[in-house]
């Protein structure tokens, strides 16, 4: 049954990472996107990481997706991409190269023997629970810096995308350094 | 004592240093005074020690430390020994005599007081070469003389280089490098000897070194010889370093006179004769020395039969005597040698002192074959030549007579027949070349327009100064028992065997005759005025002997041209294409792989995605390949 | 059965499909979509180690993953916004200006 | 004045600074004054010096990293005194005979800088100060080269620095090697090199190291195939420059052999004679011959330096005390005779703006006392007896003769070839009628001109006659010298061919 | 139910965290202060930042080495303080550079967003570097990187945004094989924490899977780590990102981020190379060799200063990994004291761009700064052009200038190494850094050559427009030190061979 579900899921993720991946239409390659990604908090129920998966469908799925629509409204990105993929044949010997090495690693026997997880679920925990709780002791630290990586990601966002960016002052000329120019002279 | 021997010395420098203040400045007849007063001091003092040496005995007097450095010690010391003082005496009078006379010779040139200063200067060298009391004092003054020579050979700088067509010696300045770096060739020999005199005997003081070489290995002392004689052929401009002598007539006739006959050029044969002990320990050595000078001999004066130039000539004969010298120094009659040598100086100089005159005359000519005659306005010239010739050609009883005569005793003395004959040939060469000389120059009739030259005697007291050598030319051979007894207190008495003794008069019987018979030969043949022989001097053998057996012309090809373009080509091709060019080119592969390395550089994202993926690939690799390197290391 | 490899070689498969995505593409918001494929088989990995050794620090790993994955894309769509406002395009080739 | 060789060193650096405060047109004079001062301070240090005492005077030792053996350590010995002072003079020297207009305070000032660097390597006997000098030097004669030079001036100058700023980096991994090995002998960090002479190194080690050091040394030389840097700096540099180039620059290499090379690794140095000694008969020969061929006036000289630093090297290599003390006097003589030719050199080059011998000839009717001047340097770097430049010569082919007959005598060869191009320049130059117009006008030396070269004239002449003073010093500290690289050398070989010499002097 | 978790305050060790907070905090006041009052000068907002940093710069340089706090999340070792300590240093000669001549002049500095992401991300690198969990690097890292991206946006130019694209979308990439990088160390040891990853790595030294393992996580985590310190051919956003972003911004950028994550690189390889893979080192040192060759042949052939300053920033980069590879004290702390004197050095010599930056492209339609703005300097400007000539022969490695210094005690350690390993290999490695050392002066000089050797251009606009006294101040200072750093090297020395050596790297 597991095995099953996990062949199923698999194969789906990669085919739609790979229209993803080769799709003119922005779209088509979003609308995977967002597919493969649910698909894959499905692996994520599958390994037992509950609490994951339903992070991966509110983040993923609800909040990245939900930007990406909204840039792809404002991109105008109906039509079909037009890109020159000159030397394709390079991507997939690159791409093919990287993945059979990773595959053969991983293949080997890398699993270390004498590893023991430091932070095992609490006896009796549910997942969540047991998220919880390393999340909010040892990883505490990590998860205030990752708010204050949302908080930069939110300053940056609105600086770039708001009016800030419109007029450049690095390269209108202001009033000193036509002066400047003028006098020639060093100050 | 002592002081009298630093006024020897330092007098003519003094000279100089007074005449070299003045060496820009115009004309002035008291350079010439002085350096000459200061000369006839410095022979006054050497006649003094001459004396002293010959009643008292040598002086050796140590000036002050020159280099010293590791267990090397060299002092400047003079030592007035007999050899010394006879050179001392010999080169004082003669130079003194000869200063006297560039007073009148030099009297139009710009140069005057240069020429003083410059002469003086030699005059000093050659005072430190004779009298130094080791090898490297020797070879202070060896190089001194070299460079005044090269100073007054090349003192009329301003002359243009000609093809050795018009002029065999191009030009003063390229006779005077001629003759400076083929000395050169000859002091590097020297100086190989003196290192290894250092490096075996530990001193390079004349006394100790004589005092220990003997114990010496038998190899090293060869090699000692032959370097130390190496040193002695370029100076006394022996065969293959003989060009530059003949060259060096470019200089003034003073200095021809002083230096390239009756001083200078005699230092090597002097070396031969100071390094006596060494020479004595290898015969074979001195046998090679003796051959060498004979071939000189002969050699020298197959040239001189066809040379047309007054000043040649004699330097042809120069040669051809010192080659004598060497022979007799070969042979281990040192003081032969020494008297021969002191023999040829009065008479060779005062030839040249003749010749000098003659130029004077005929406004700087010097074909003889455009001479002719002048014997009815230069009577003096003509007698001091004439005298001079004779000695030359070894006529009864001048002093060339007792002193060649001898020399030839000794080779046949020694067995070396060989030697002999060819020496008794080269008399009557001799013999023959001198007076040919003579009858062209003031016999027959004039052969010279009277519009390029109006020939006169010259000053009054230039005459009257080469008196003392034309008497010494004449009567030097009545000293020579005298001076024999001298010298050989220090160097080895050289005595004839009872045989030679015995047939003495018969060697001095063919001698004479070969000798007198080349000047009647001469006589027929120029006697009467220049009777051209077109044949003749179109033959192959005249042609090679004017040509001096093409030998210059030899070198020029043989060293000069290919030097010169292997200089060219080193400098060309060897170190701007190969190794500067080595150089950028690394530089240049850097440039080139920067810029090539750059171009990966595109500017577009997705190449530098590839890259990053690539990179990553390469990793692999290199991974790979160190974990293979390290598996092969454990 | 389904072993820890099995997802950690869908996890390889699935990055190598990103890293494509990301060589391949030119226009910005589709390589930005590849770079998330990439960041997700890495959260695969790290969900299959964790269940794995029954060790959560591999899920935290792939949370915090996530949280760096939408900052990401805040920042990443901000530059996209900019580039298009004032170029008109989000074609990377348009980008070539600093080269050499 | 016991910190006497502090003020030597940073007195220029001083005055340099303070010389931006001096007015451009009093500038001249006021760099004249601080390099007499200094001069006379060179002088000053003489007569202190302990002529009996061959060991190092005048120590100064002060920790600037002493975690990392880092520290101020100067001093001087009679290897090092004289190069120190011909140093202090040929800076005088440059600046009296100065004849640039042009930012001549720049040059003024830089040329202080130089002289602290200059005199930084002669007296540093910490291997990184004695290095930071020594890269220090570079900068202002990169500037002097580059900013007054000819035509081609930026390539020259540029070449010049990296080319010997490569083979010094190679020496300092020499030098850091050499440290971590004392290091850990000793268990304590030093770069006194006083320290690292009583290392005993394993051939295995010496020999890479001789060889690092050789090529940060060779370079600066320059040693054959290293050379091609020099025509260049020579041709393109200013008078100034060439003349404290040839005369103290290239003298850093030949002192580094002495000073590092032969006592820290006997055994390797006498091992390597015969690769060292047929590089420097390259040199010998092999650039006297393009000497000879050249056409531009400074490159004969240019090259005539090679040449002679071929003969320095070969006295260097002999082991002996002869051929060290000879070579030492050779630098001096060298640095002299080559300085003045090149101040001759630009003199004719201010007059004229060429340096092309076929546009000159019977310059000597002329030009007299030019003449003269030219040729008793000429004689004096052809080695003629009784000028500085005979003793040097002499003492460092006598040496190298106990080492190889052979060899010496193709060395030897100098005195004959170094004859040839020196007297066809002058010959070419010199003799002759003059052809050009444009020479019949010449000014004979001015008052400036002589006044720079005059001195050197009588130091010439001086030192030709009596090298005793100088001599005496050089060669008992060189005699230490041997005597040590003697006890430390432990190949037999080594041990064979480093002589020891008996006897001791003393300059009265 | 699950029993709650008591954890005391004393356990937490929550000082260890005070460095980030107060530039957190920093960040966040002045967030608050734009909030209430929008129309204030910059000159407040350098000045606070300034003071943020200082009193960040007191907390570190208080903090008690060797501890560990926060449940072990942190680490404050040695590495951890020096390389703080030296990020603060270069943000704090960093934020003044924004005093140029007029009020309004650039336009990142119009906003005092800019100094609080600036802050957001000196805490982001301090977090990166005071902890030896790969998550907390990770997070801190992006932190830094994001707010680092936006940063140079700001700067609001063409070329500003073309490097803030390139640079972020490369550094999407890099993070992807970050995050492989560390599945597979966590695969292997089933660990996230380094000193952890070691123990269990020691206990599997014998199996044959363990090699593999360890040298593919070397290989992902060296993309990752070659392209924020920027190794071959991971650098090729370095020099496009450099001329894009605004002067002072790639002077920082050459050394902070960098410095960085080269602590992370000794975290993480110090870890195998403490085993003894020697396949580790010498990936790191063929990797070192090949960028610091290939970039100073690049940075030979470039006509502009500031890609000129990238291009060898690449090629310092190489010669500090080299270090790193050796994973002895001295060459660890030679990093660190090379950083430092690089700092000083390079932040100078852009800082000397900066104040020569025009707003229009007046000397080269597409470059700042070419080489040809630079003729003649000597005679317009004597003293900037010796202050400018100061730091390239710094940069080149003349003495006595500072990088000198960091070279020398450098390549000491290469040579140290290779003597006590007996392993030519390593000397051989020393050679060719000096060989590059000898090519990379070739640029260098060819700005002195520009400035002190060729005439000025006919162009007769000023060169230095953007001078103000602070930046004056500023380049002030570090030509001083630049060139009195024999004064300093000692206690520089024994203070980061100290605080190195201390924590056991």
């Amino acid at each position: 049954m597991i095995t099953i579900a996990f062949y199923f899921f698999s194969i789906l993720i990669t085919l739609l990472f790979l229209v993803t991946v080769m799709s003119k239409n922005l779209l088509y390659a979003m609308t995977s996107l967002a597919a493969g990604m649910v698909l894959i908090s499905g692996l994520f129920f599958m390994l037992g990481a509950d609490f994951l998966g339903v992070v991966q469908l509110i983040v993923y799925v609800g909040a990245v997706m939900a930007l990406y629509s909204f840039a792809m409204m404002f991109f105008d990105a109906s039509r079909d991409i037009k890109e020159r993929n000159g030397s394709s044949m390079l991507v997939f010997a690159l791409g093919g190269a990287i993945a059979l090495l990773l595959v053969a690693m991983f293949s080997a026997p890398i699993i270390g023997e004498g590893a023991v997880g430091l932070y095992a679920s609490a006896e009796g925990a549910t997942n969540p629970q047991a998220v919880g709780l390393v999340l909010f002791t040892k990883y505490l630290v990590p998860f205030e810096v990752a708010a204050v990586m949302l908080l930069v990601a939110m300053i940056a966002g609105i600086i770039l995308a708001g009016k800030k960016m419109d007029v450049s002052l690095s390269t209108t000329e202001d009033e000193s350094d036509i002066t400047d120019d003028t006098q020639g002279g060093e100050k | 004592m002592e002081n009298l021997v630093y006024i020897a010395l330092f007098a003519p420098l003094v000279g100089s240093i007074f005449a070299a203040f003045y060496g820009m400045s115009p004309k002035n007849i008291i350079t010439g005074i002085v350096t000459s007063a200061l000369l006839f001091v410095s022979f006054v003092a050497s006649a003094i020690l001459l004396n002293h040496v010959m009643t008292v005995g040598p002086i050796h007097v140590r000036m002050m430390d020159w280099i010293m450095a590791g267990d090397m010690l060299i002092p400047f010391g003079f030592i007035v020994d007999q050899v010394s003082v006879t050179m001392m005496t010999m080169v004082t009078l003669i130079s003194t005599i000869i200063h006297i006379y560039s007073n009148g010779y030099m009297e139009h040139d710009k140069g005057f007081n240069r020429f003083f200063s410059y002469l003086s200067l030699f005059v000093f060298s050659m005072l430190i070469l004779v009298m130094s009391d080791n090898f490297l004092g020797l070879f202070i003054g060896w190089e001194g003389v070299g460079v005044c020579s090269w100073l007054l050979i090349g003192f009329w700088y301003h002359k243009p280089d000609v093809t050795r067509d018009i002029n065999p010696s191009i030009s003063p300045s390229w006779a005077a490098n001629e003759a400076f770096i083929m000395n050169r060739i000859a002091d590097l020999g020297m100086l190989v000897g003196i290192f290894l005199i250092y490096w075996n005997l530990g001193t390079l003081q004349y006394d100790e070194v004589f005092a220990s070489v003997g114990p010496l290995e038998n190899d090293l002392v060869f090699w000692i010889g032959i370097t130390l004689f190496i040193g002695a052929m370029g100076k006394s401009a022996q065969f293959p370093l003989h060009t530059w002598l003949a060259d060096a007539m470019e200089g003034p006739t003073p200095v021809s006179a002083l230096i390239h006959a009756a001083t200078m050029v005699t230092a090597g044969v002097y070396l031969v004769i100071r390094a006596n002990p060494i020479y004595d320990l290898i015969p074979d050595v001195g046998y090679l020395i003796a051959v060498v000078g004979t071939f000189v001999a002969i050699f020298a004066a197959s040239m001189a039969l066809v040379n047309r130039d007054l000043k040649r000539i004699i330097a042809y004969s120069t040669l051809s005597q010192l080659g004598y010298m060497f022979a007799a120094a070969g042979l281990g009659a040192y003081w032969v040698a020494l008297f021969h040598l002191v023999a040829h100086a009065f008479f060779k100089s005062l030839l040249f002192l003749g010749a000098g005159n003659v130029m004077h005359a005929m406004n700087d000519q010097l074909d003889i074959f455009k001479m002719g005659g002048l014997k009815k306005v230069m009577r003096w010239t003509y007698l001091y030549m004439g005298v001079a010739s004779l000695t030359l050609a070894g006529i009864w009883p001048l002093a060339g007579f007792f002193s060649k005569d001898t020399i030839l005793e000794v080779a046949f003395n020694e067995h070396t027949y060989g030697i002999w004959f060819i020496l008794w040939i080269t008399a009557g060469l001799t013999a023959f070349y001198s007076f040919r000389q003579v009858f062209l120059t003031f016999h027959g009739t004039q052969r010279y327009d009277d519009a390029d030259a109006h020939p006169h005697e010259v000053q009054k007291y230039v005459l009257i100064a080469l008196i003392p050598l034309a008497t010494l030319a004449v009567i030097f051979g009545g000293f020579m028992d005298t001076f024999k007894t001298f010298t050989t207190t220090l160097l080895p008495a050289y005595e004839m065997s009872e045989h030679t003794h015995h047939i003495a008069w018969m060697l001095i019987a063919v001698t004479s005759a070969i000798a007198i018979s080349g000047i009647i030969f001469a006589y027929l043949r120029y006697g009467k005025g220049l009777k051209r022989n077109e044949k003749l001097e179109n033959s192959l053998p005249y042609r090679v002997l004017s040509n001096q057996y093409y030998i210059p012309i030899l070198y020029d090809k043989v060293f000069s041209k290919p030097y010169a373009s292997l200089s060219k080509f080193s400098w060309q091709v060897v170190d701007q294409r190969i190794v500067d060019a080595t150089v950028d080119g690394i530089g240049g592969i850097i440039k080139s792989t920067g810029d090539n390395t750059r171009r990966m550089q595109t500017g577009n994202l997705s190449d530098y995605l590839k890259w990053m993926a690539a990179g990553a690939l390469l990793l692999v690799a290199i991974a790979f390949l160190a974990f293979k390197l390290t598996q092969g290391a454990n | 059965m389904i072993g820890l490899s099995h997802y950690l070689i869908l996890s390889a498969i699935l990055f190598s499909i990103g890293l494509v995505g990301v060589l391949r593409r030119r226009n910005l918001l589709m390589l930005f979509f590849a770079t998330e494929i990439m960041l997700n088989a890495a959260n695969i990995a790290f969900a299959a180690i964790s269940s794995h050794y029954n060790d959560l620090s591999g899920q935290m790993f792939a949370f915090f993953i996530v949280a760096v994955a939408a900052s990401e894309v805040a920042v990443g769509l901000g530059l996209l916004i900019v580039l298009h406002k004032k170029y008109g395009t989000l074609d990377l080739d348009n980008f070539t200006v600093m080269k050499g | 004045m016991e910190n006497i060789l502090s003020i030597l060193v940073f007195f220029p650096l001083v005055a340099g600074l303070l010389g931006f405060l001096v007015d451009k047109n009093s500038i001249r004079v006021y760099g004249i004054a601080v390099a007499s001062i200094e001069f006379i301070l060179s002088l000053w240090l003489w007569m202190l010096f302990d002529t009996s005492n061959a060991g190092f005077q005048f120590v100064e030792m002060i920790p600037l990293v002493p975690d990392f053996g880092i520290s101020y350590y100067v001093a001087v010995d009679g290897i090092s005194l004289f190069i120190i002072i011909m140093a202090t003079l040929m800076t005088l020297i440059g600046i009296i005979a100065l004849n640039i207009e042009k930012n001549i305070k720049n040059l003024i000032i830089t040329l202080l800088f130089l002289e602290v660097a200059m005199i930084g390597v002669f007296v540093s006997l910490d291997a990184i100060i004695f290095y930071l000098f020594w890269e220090f030097s570079l900068v202002p004669m990169l500037y002097i080269i580059g900013a007054w030079g000819g035509e081609r001036r930026i390539y020259a100058a540029v070449k010049f620095f990296l080319y010997t700023f490569a083979g010094s980096l190679i020496m300092l991994i020499g030098m850091l090697y050499v440290a971590y090995v004392y290091h850990s002998v000793s268990g304590a960090w030093s770069f006194a090199i006083t320290d690292w002479y009583a290392l005993v190194l394993p051939f295995e080690v010496e020999k890479y190291l001789f060889w690092a050091f050789f090529i940060g040394f060779a370079i600066k030389v320059p040693m054959f195939p290293f050379h091609t840097w020099l025509p260049y700096a020579h041709g393109q540099a200013p008078t100034v420059g060439s003349v404290i180039l040839a005369a103290v620059l290239l003298k850093m290499g030949t002192y580094g052999f002495v000073r590092f090379s032969l006592p820290m690794f006997p055994d390797a140095s006498v091992a390597y004679i015969m690769p060292v000694a047929i590089l420097a008969l390259i040199m010998i020969i092999y650039t006297a011959m393009v000497a000879y061929a050249q056409e531009d006036m400074k490159q004969v000289i240019a090259y005539s330096s090679v040449s002679h630093m071929g003969v320095i090297i070969i006295g260097t290599f002999a082991m002996n005390a002869e051929g060290i003390t000879g070579s030492i006097f050779l630098m001096l003589s060298h640095g002299i005779v080559s300085g003045a030719l090149f101040l001759l050199v630009g003199s004719i080059y201010d007059r004229r703006h060429t340096k092309l011998m076929s546009e000159f000839g019977g310059l000597a009717s002329v030009m007299p006392k030019y003449a003269l001047i030219y040729g008793i340097m000429l004689m004096a770097s052809v080695g003629l007896p009784l000028t500085i430049g005979f003793v040097g010569e002499y003492l460092s082919l006598v040496g190298f003769f106990k080492v190889s007959p052979t060899l010496t005598v193709l060395a030897g060869t100098s005195i004959i070839l170094g004859a040839v191009y020196m007297l066809t320049l002058y010959k070419r130059t010199f003799f002759g009628p003059v052809t050009n117009d444009a020479n019949k006008k010449l000014m004979d030396l001015d008052g400036k001109e002589l006044t720079a070269l005059v001195p050197l004239v009588a130091i010439v002449i001086w030192l030709g006659i009596y090298p005793k003073p100088v001599l005496v010093p050089i060669d008992n500290s060189v005699k230490a010298l041997t005597s040590f690289m003697h006890e430390k050398a432990h190949t037999p070989k080594a041990k064979a061919t480093i002589l020891v010499s008996k006897t001791t002097r003393e300059v009265k | 139910m699950l029993e709650p978790i008591s954890v005391s305050l004393e356990s937490l060790n929550l000082i260890t965290l005070s460095p980030m907070l107060i530039a957190i905090g920093g960040a966040l006041l002045i967030l608050i202060i734009d909030l209430f009052k929008s129309d204030l000068d910059k000159t407040l907002y350098v000045i606070l930042t300034m003071l943020i940093l200082f009193v960040d710069f007191g907390a570190t340089y208080s903090l008690a080495i060797n501890e560990r706090g926060f449940f072990d999340l942190m680490l404050i070792d040695g590495i951890a303080v020096v390389s703080q300590l030296i990020i603060l240093i270069a943000s704090l000669l960093f934020v003044p550079l924004a005093l140029t001549a007029s009020n309004k002049r650039f336009h990142e500095y119009s906003y005092p967003e800019y100094f609080a992401l600036f802050l957001f991300m000196v805490a982001g690198f301090q977090f990166m570097v005071a902890t030896d969990n790969l998550i907390l690097m990770f997070v801190g890292l992006e932190t830094a990187s994001l707010s680092l991206y936006t940063l140079i946006a700001m700067h609001n130019t063409r070329g500003a945004h073309e490097a803030a694209i390139k640079y972020f979308t490369m550094g999407a990439l890099a993070a992807g094989f970050f995050l492989m990088g560390s599945a597979v160390i966590y695969a292997t040891t089933g660990s996230v924490e380094l000193y952890e990853v070691a123990k269990i790595l020691q206990s599997q030294m014998d199996k044959t899977g363990f090699m593999i393992s360890a040298l593919g996580g070397v290989v992902l985590m060296l993309v990752a780590v070659g392209f924020k310190v920027s190794l071959f051919p991971f650098h090729m956003w370095t020099p496009d990102v450099y001329e894009g972003s605004s002067a002072p911004m790639a002077g920082y950028m050459s050394i902070v981020p960098k410095l960085a994550m080269v602590v992370v690189a000794m975290r993480i390889f110090g870890v195998y190379i403490n085993l003894d893979i020697q396949a580790v080192s010498y990936i790191i040192i063929i990797i070192a060799v090949i960028t610091m060759t290939l970039a100073n042949m690049m940075a030979l052939v470039q006509n502009d200063v500031k890609r000129m300053l990238a291009y060898s920033s690449i090629s310092h980069a190489g010669f500090v990994m080299a270090a790193l590879a050796l994973g002895t004290t001295k060459g660890n702390s030679s990093i660190f004291l090379y950083y430092g004197f690089f700092l000083i050095t390079n932040l100078g010599a852009f800082a000397m761009l900066w104040i020569s930056r025009h707003k229009k492209k007046s000397h080269h339609e597409r470059y700042d700064h070419p080489f040809s703005k630079f003729a003649g300097m000597v005679s317009k400007s004597p003293m900037a052009a010796v202050i400018m000539a100061v730091f390239m022969l710094s940069l080149a490695g003349v003495p006595p200038f500072s990088l000198f210094w960091g070279k020398l005690y450098l390549i000491s350690s290469v040579v140290d190494y290779g003597v006590a390993t007996d392993e030519m290999k390593y000397i051989v490695l020393a050679i060719v850094m000096v060989l590059n050392s000898a090519i990379a002066a070739y640029y260098y000089l060819k700005l002195i050559v520009y400035m002190f050797l060729l005439s000025p251009s006919e162009d007769e606009t000023v060169v230095y427009a953007n001078q103000s006294r602070p930046l004056n101040v500023i380049i002030g200072i570090l030509a001083v030190t630049t060139i009195l750093s024999i004064l300093y090297v000692q206690p520089l020395m024994e203070f980061v061979t100290y605080l190195v050596s201390s924590s056991g790297y």
